[in-house]
């Protein structure tokens, strides 16, 4: 007797569906001589009960792809513009979770709705709001898990597409202008691409495959980031003349910190993605995840250390990330061997795509767009190449590597070009030069360190 | 020689270098500074209240010169510097003695350069 | 053949009431031919020890929130003073888990304890330290999971009280001084509140309720918060004439991984306070947390943001913070909608009242006392608000928050008040100018970084 | 109908041994009224289900200490050497994982392969590569997990013992001899040691215990530690004459960031070497791990306070591993109160081997010797004093601790000793005195911060 | 005019700031520095063993000042800064020949303050 | 009275203050700065790029002396900082009108040392 009866008391009248949980308390508590009643828990309540556990902690590991984000974009960019970087970090997951209940989810999973629409495979909405209660905390919602689980988990996915622009972006957007991008990209961009898929829309039906997001995530994100950083325009600074002048991080630790995050984020990433506990499944989406985040590491490392002749800690950071991008597609369709040449192809994809993009003169202070874009496209065609199932081909996937790209960098250009039209994008000269914690917030991340803040 | 130090605003260091550049003054030293003038100081905003900052970021230049460059310097760090707001800076010479090149042992006139 | 069995054979010997799942695995390896025999493992049995790995894994996430607490009061206070926040809060967890077990545990439960004394709904205590042995690691202790875990998700909430403190009364504190007070705190005061609620005592038998703690442990935080600000006095430099001379944090990346990590963690805080994995229950909670959290961070933006003229990320942070102590003690019995004006409430609540405390004088380097205690108590009046459940009164919550608040604020004040009479409380203005870092610790936190330790 | 559904279909003809987890998704989609049918999972297909999400989430936690060792080392050493620090651990991870698993898991668990050698408990390998395919995706495999899980786990442990050695190497060796001598231990050394106990090797037939690794996992990265730290010899400046100047940490706040992590981490560790979600075991271990860890901040705290004089933060960190360091060989055969004892020799041990180190001028930047190797050495007997188990004893227990030191440090100082004769294992002197993060990569970690290099 | 160095306390910066203010001295700059004097350096304590501290934090004030103003600038820091015990500091006066005021070309007397 | 400013590398720092207290002189105060000089810059490697790093760093020394120890101080840093290379660094000598010891008050030579 203690927290729990107490806490049940107060439980008890909660008219709610938490029948078949509350009543398995009651029988754990009548002990095994109530077995033979009619309200035992099956086997199947069990297995939902593990389940739903998986996904909720494969929820947080998504959660926690969020500090990551902000730790990694915070650390390689110059330490003047971190208190506006983790400021809109903070505000996106914010923003994305309550946009995401309110619109979001509705919209990208129209048949999850209270009242199902005529969903005719593009576009469809089942109304603004969540409302779990009744049979939806029950595996009759869901063998997996509940409405509400259902929800999170595809809430905490939503609001990375916007974290990932967010990077490209840093260092000269205006803060206004980019959190009405957040609020329409998560709202509306976001869940209608990926209504088509995961939604069960036009590209599932064409037998376009992308397991936990190459492409209805990542590149998702990318395409957005490029049509940021390409009406942003540089750094100041960063393209003199006819040379790349790169601007170094300010803190590796934090980057890394990031990276590591990110990763043990993508186990939920990838692993949630099972949309249950089933063991096998799960445990060898893992094992592929994992061998395609250290191959990238590694070709990432060797690839910059042959070119630059010093191995680069920032690449073989990106490495990782471009090793789970380009698996996440398809992390439960490949075996260990194929995962690890997916990520050492993809390892070796973002050294080159990072220095294409500087080549061309897009400023991408994060390599945002090389790991996201260049990663995601490659591991959604991956899925064509290496899936040991047959129907999967390379050019189903490239339909779907098309639509949902030609769609979000349309939407993303005309929001950001209305934006720009309107109240403006980019913040003035002097203001990026004074760094945009002093000139957007007012605030210093690091008060008392001295810091050159010349460049 | 003279020792020229300067304090300027932080955001126009690389065009002060890049001027006197232009003007064969390729030496010199920088470190950070925090400068109280009659530049007010400006706000900062934190958990409610708001901070007066009065000592504001400043870099501060230090530049030893043969005295036919001293001319240059000025013009180059005053040119490249006004903003015309207040804050832009001061610059003070210094009469300098002698000047040493650490790598050499040459002294004077032409250890500056 | 592997680990397992090699392990086993060392594990077979040892005489504990390992029974039930020892046999599982036997019975495992024995193969399905063996489901008849007599020692099958049940549904309940499976069913618990699902309870109890989700009550480990929200174990694991309170764990972390002692480093979200020590990082985030580390990023608000000044570089001169880290290494002695660090080391508050690295041996608060320390103490707190063996004061704990030694003591508090069997103050708050005291029906839980191996003698069950007379427990007359104030005071209980049955008998120093802990044991787990026999039956108390299968369901007939408890349905949802061992005595083991029982202890350590408790444990891990007890040493949140004292951690609230430390950032209240930062920066200017005698370490010694602060870690006695610590010892009593968890040995005596927090468990003694806690009994008459968790450890079903009178304001149990009252109808007071309180889901996770926003009073019976954030807000008697609070209370011992404010008392140690009022004993000790502003900082030096804050309070200037009639003016608020805010002392800014040093590091503001490692605040927000703070508030990440106390977000995180607060998805186990709140969603193990269901002390069962029930799919509906716990997922429901981490929809209403979240949704609170991530209101408060919209809400604290907004009025700080029109009432500064500028976007604060401090308020920001704050404001998640707000949100999810606002929405400790009804996660469980609240919808989604009430969820977010909770959170709302409780954001903009923080940054007014941590305004107002600075008007009065109250130092706070961290905002803990508006955080905790204030939105503490908020949300324990929100129940009698918002609750679905009838029984609940905003009366009865008060009666709650007015008993634990007097006892919490008496004893602190006590404490405090006999160590500034003796030993001491604050350090000399000498050393809160050189920082506590070199006159407590002779150790800089960030050595060879040039720093203004001026202020 | 969602992502489950959609997803699903790319699934089901995956040809792989998925068959219990689909079916049971597939009948819980039938609902209950196909319970009778022939397919239904059983409760044992259940409870493997819930003890491989037990041990996932350990896996999870174990990568984490990564991120713990990363930032701990990181933060112990000079500001100067940190992208190189951060740069080591980053490939250890991924170098580990791909090595582990094309050969150090069929070195470690020889009979865990796919074709079963002459396992002659000294020596044995299964083949090169990983491959879970058929059964062993199921309980037949291993009533607690799957064979990915059982990789993933086990692939985590191994790059443990490199990254503990890159601490006490730090500052001085040449990143290309390192990453050498990290693929040869993780592929070859600890695989071998490893199989004599784990791997059901003859000091598993003696008698030997190591819970967890105090001298499988620590010991094995403490000697290797040992050996470089030897062959290198100190740092320049941290000897001059006779006396010892101690070289301070740059960043305390991260080095507090990576002791919560492995604290955090050490849960999946000890948690997780139960291999399965047992509830009694998996609980009653955590609760001596944290006790042993709490034990080892306080004695370190304390004996560090009354021979300094003042508390020092990075001893208190360093208790807490040392605690964790020595309950790993013990934690589910030791009742609290052991655990307790076993925490508090830890803790004042780790601080009287950090100055003995020193006086012998072995220098090692992070005490991972002295955690490691002290504390690890120290667990290991431990076992032999307080195990519950009559069966233990120190003699066994002292057989296991020489065997694996000699090997393993005979292993450590020929690799070592052979890449200084080749390719040399120090940087120069001036590389040394700039740093290794412009020596080495040509990288700074805190660009635009004023730093002061010269020490 | 004289440019006038000063090494104090850290933490008596901002008594020294405010004195200087009342002396009608407002315009001044701040670096970070280390120090080393007859203060013998404190000691730390890292990881078992104590660390001799022999570089001691200092604030370096430099401030250029009309003649007149040398001595109230002076006896400002040395009130404000005096602590009576080693380690309170050193102030050097040094010549100085001119002074520009960046943002509108004044030069001499007339741009110091 | 003599003001001497030195640039030197980082990493000779440690030789250069041993060589300096052989010489009786123990008091000194040390900035970080960054340097433009000779010395070409060396290179970083960032995400794929080269960067050019033109602003070194450097220790910059600051030593007030009476006039006689001129001499042993310039010897003693040039021999202690020279590697012989390029940015081995500079010394200049700058006029020192009067010195002050904030603790006691005391001017000129007496307070130097
Ligand atoms: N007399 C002085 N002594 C030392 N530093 C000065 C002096 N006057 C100005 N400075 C430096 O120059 C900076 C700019 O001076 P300020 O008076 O704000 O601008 P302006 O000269 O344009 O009016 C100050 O912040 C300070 O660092
Ligand atoms: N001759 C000098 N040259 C340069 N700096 C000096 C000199 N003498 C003192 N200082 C600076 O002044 C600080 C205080 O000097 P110290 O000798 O410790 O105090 P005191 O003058 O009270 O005896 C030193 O740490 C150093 O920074
Ligand atoms: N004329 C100068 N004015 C100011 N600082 C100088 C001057 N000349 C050299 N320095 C400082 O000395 C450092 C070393 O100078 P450099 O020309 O690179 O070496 P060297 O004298 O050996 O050729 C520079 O980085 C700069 O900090």
């Amino acid at each position: 007797m203690n927290k729990t009866t107490a806490r049940e008391n107060g439980k008890m009248t909660v008219k709610s569906a938490f029948g078949i949980t509350l009543i398995i308390l009651v029988v754990g508590i009548a002990g095994s001589e109530a077995w033979a009643s009619e309200h035992q828990p099956s086997i199947a309540d069990v297995l939902f009960t593990v389940n739903n556990v998986w996904m909720m902690v494969a929820t947080f590991l998504v959660f926690l792809m969020h500090l990551g984000f902000a730790t990694l974009e915070s650390g390689l960019t110059r330490a003047k513009n971190t208190t506006n970087i983790l400021f809109k970090n903070t505000a996106i997951i914010a923003i994305g979770i309550l946009t995401y209940a309110f619109v979001g989810f509705n919209l990208m999973y129209p048949v999850a709705g209270a009242e199902t629409p005529d969903w005719n495979g593009w576009l469809g909405f089942s109304g603004f709001g969540i409302d779990g209660s009744g049979v939806r905390e029950t595996s009759e919602y869901n063998p997996g898990y509940t409405y509400w689980t259902d929800f999170l988990f595809q809430a905490m996915f939503a609001a990375t597409g916007a974290t990932i622009i967010s990077g490209a972006v840093a260092e000269r957007i205006k803060l206004g202008s980019f959190l009405i991008f957040t609020v329409l990209f998560v709202a509306i961009a976001y869940p209608i691409t990926g209504s088509w898929k995961w939604g069960t829309g036009w590209l599932d039906d064409l037998g376009f495959y992308d397991f936990a997001g190459s492409t209805l995530v990542h590149s998702v994100g990318g395409w957005g980031a490029l049509a940021g950083a390409i009406l942003l325009g540089p750094r100041l600074g960063k393209y003199v003349g006819g040379s790349v002048r790169p601007i170094m991080g300010h803190n590796l630790p934090l980057a890394t910190i990031g990276v590591f995050l990110l990763w043990l984020g993508w186990f939920g990433f990838n692993g949630g993605s099972v949309l249950s506990a089933a063991a096998g499944d799960t445990s060898r989406v893992l094992v592929t995840t994992n061998i395609a985040a250290a191959a990238g590491v590694v070709a990432a490392m060797l690839v910059s250390w042959s070119i630059q002749k010093k191995p680069d800690l920032s690449m073989a950071l990106n490495g990782a990330l471009a090793g789970l991008v380009g698996i996440t597609a398809s992390a439960d369709v490949v075996s260990p061997g194929s995962a690890a040449l997916i990520g050492l192809i993809a390892g070796a994809l973002v050294v080159v795509s990072v220095i294409f993009f500087d080549k061309i003169k897009v400023d991408d202070p994060v390599g945002a767009i090389s790991v996201h874009l260049t990663c995601g496209i490659w591991g959604t065609l991956a899925v064509g190449i290496f899936s040991t199932n047959p129907e999967h081909s390379i050019f189903k996937q490239l339909v779907g590597v098309i639509a949902i790209g030609v769609f979000t960098f349309a939407f993303a250009l005309i929001v950001f070009g209305i934006l720009k039209a309107t109240i403006g994008l980019r913040v003035s000269k002097g203001a990026e030069l004074r760094g945009l914690d002093l000139s957007e917030h007012d605030q210093e991340a690091y008060s008392g360190f001295q810091i050159f803040t010349t460049q | 020689m003279k020792l020229i130090i300067a304090y300027i605003q932080p955001e126009k260091l690389n065009d002060v270098k890049q001027m006197l550049f232009e003007k064969k003054i390729s030496k010199l030293s920088v470190t950070n500074a925090l400068g109280c003038g009659q530049q007010q100081g400006y706000q900062e905003h934190y958990r409610g209240t708001v901070v007066e900052i009065n000592l504001l970021k400043k870099v501060r230049l230090e530049i030893a010169v043969n005295d036919e460059f001293v001319e240059p310097t000025i013009d180059a760090i005053t040119t490249a510097a006004r903003s015309g707001e207040i804050g832009d800076g001061k610059i003070f010479i210094l009469p300098l003695e002698n000047c040493v090149r650490i790598r050499t042992g040459e002294t004077g006139i032409a250890a500056i350069g």
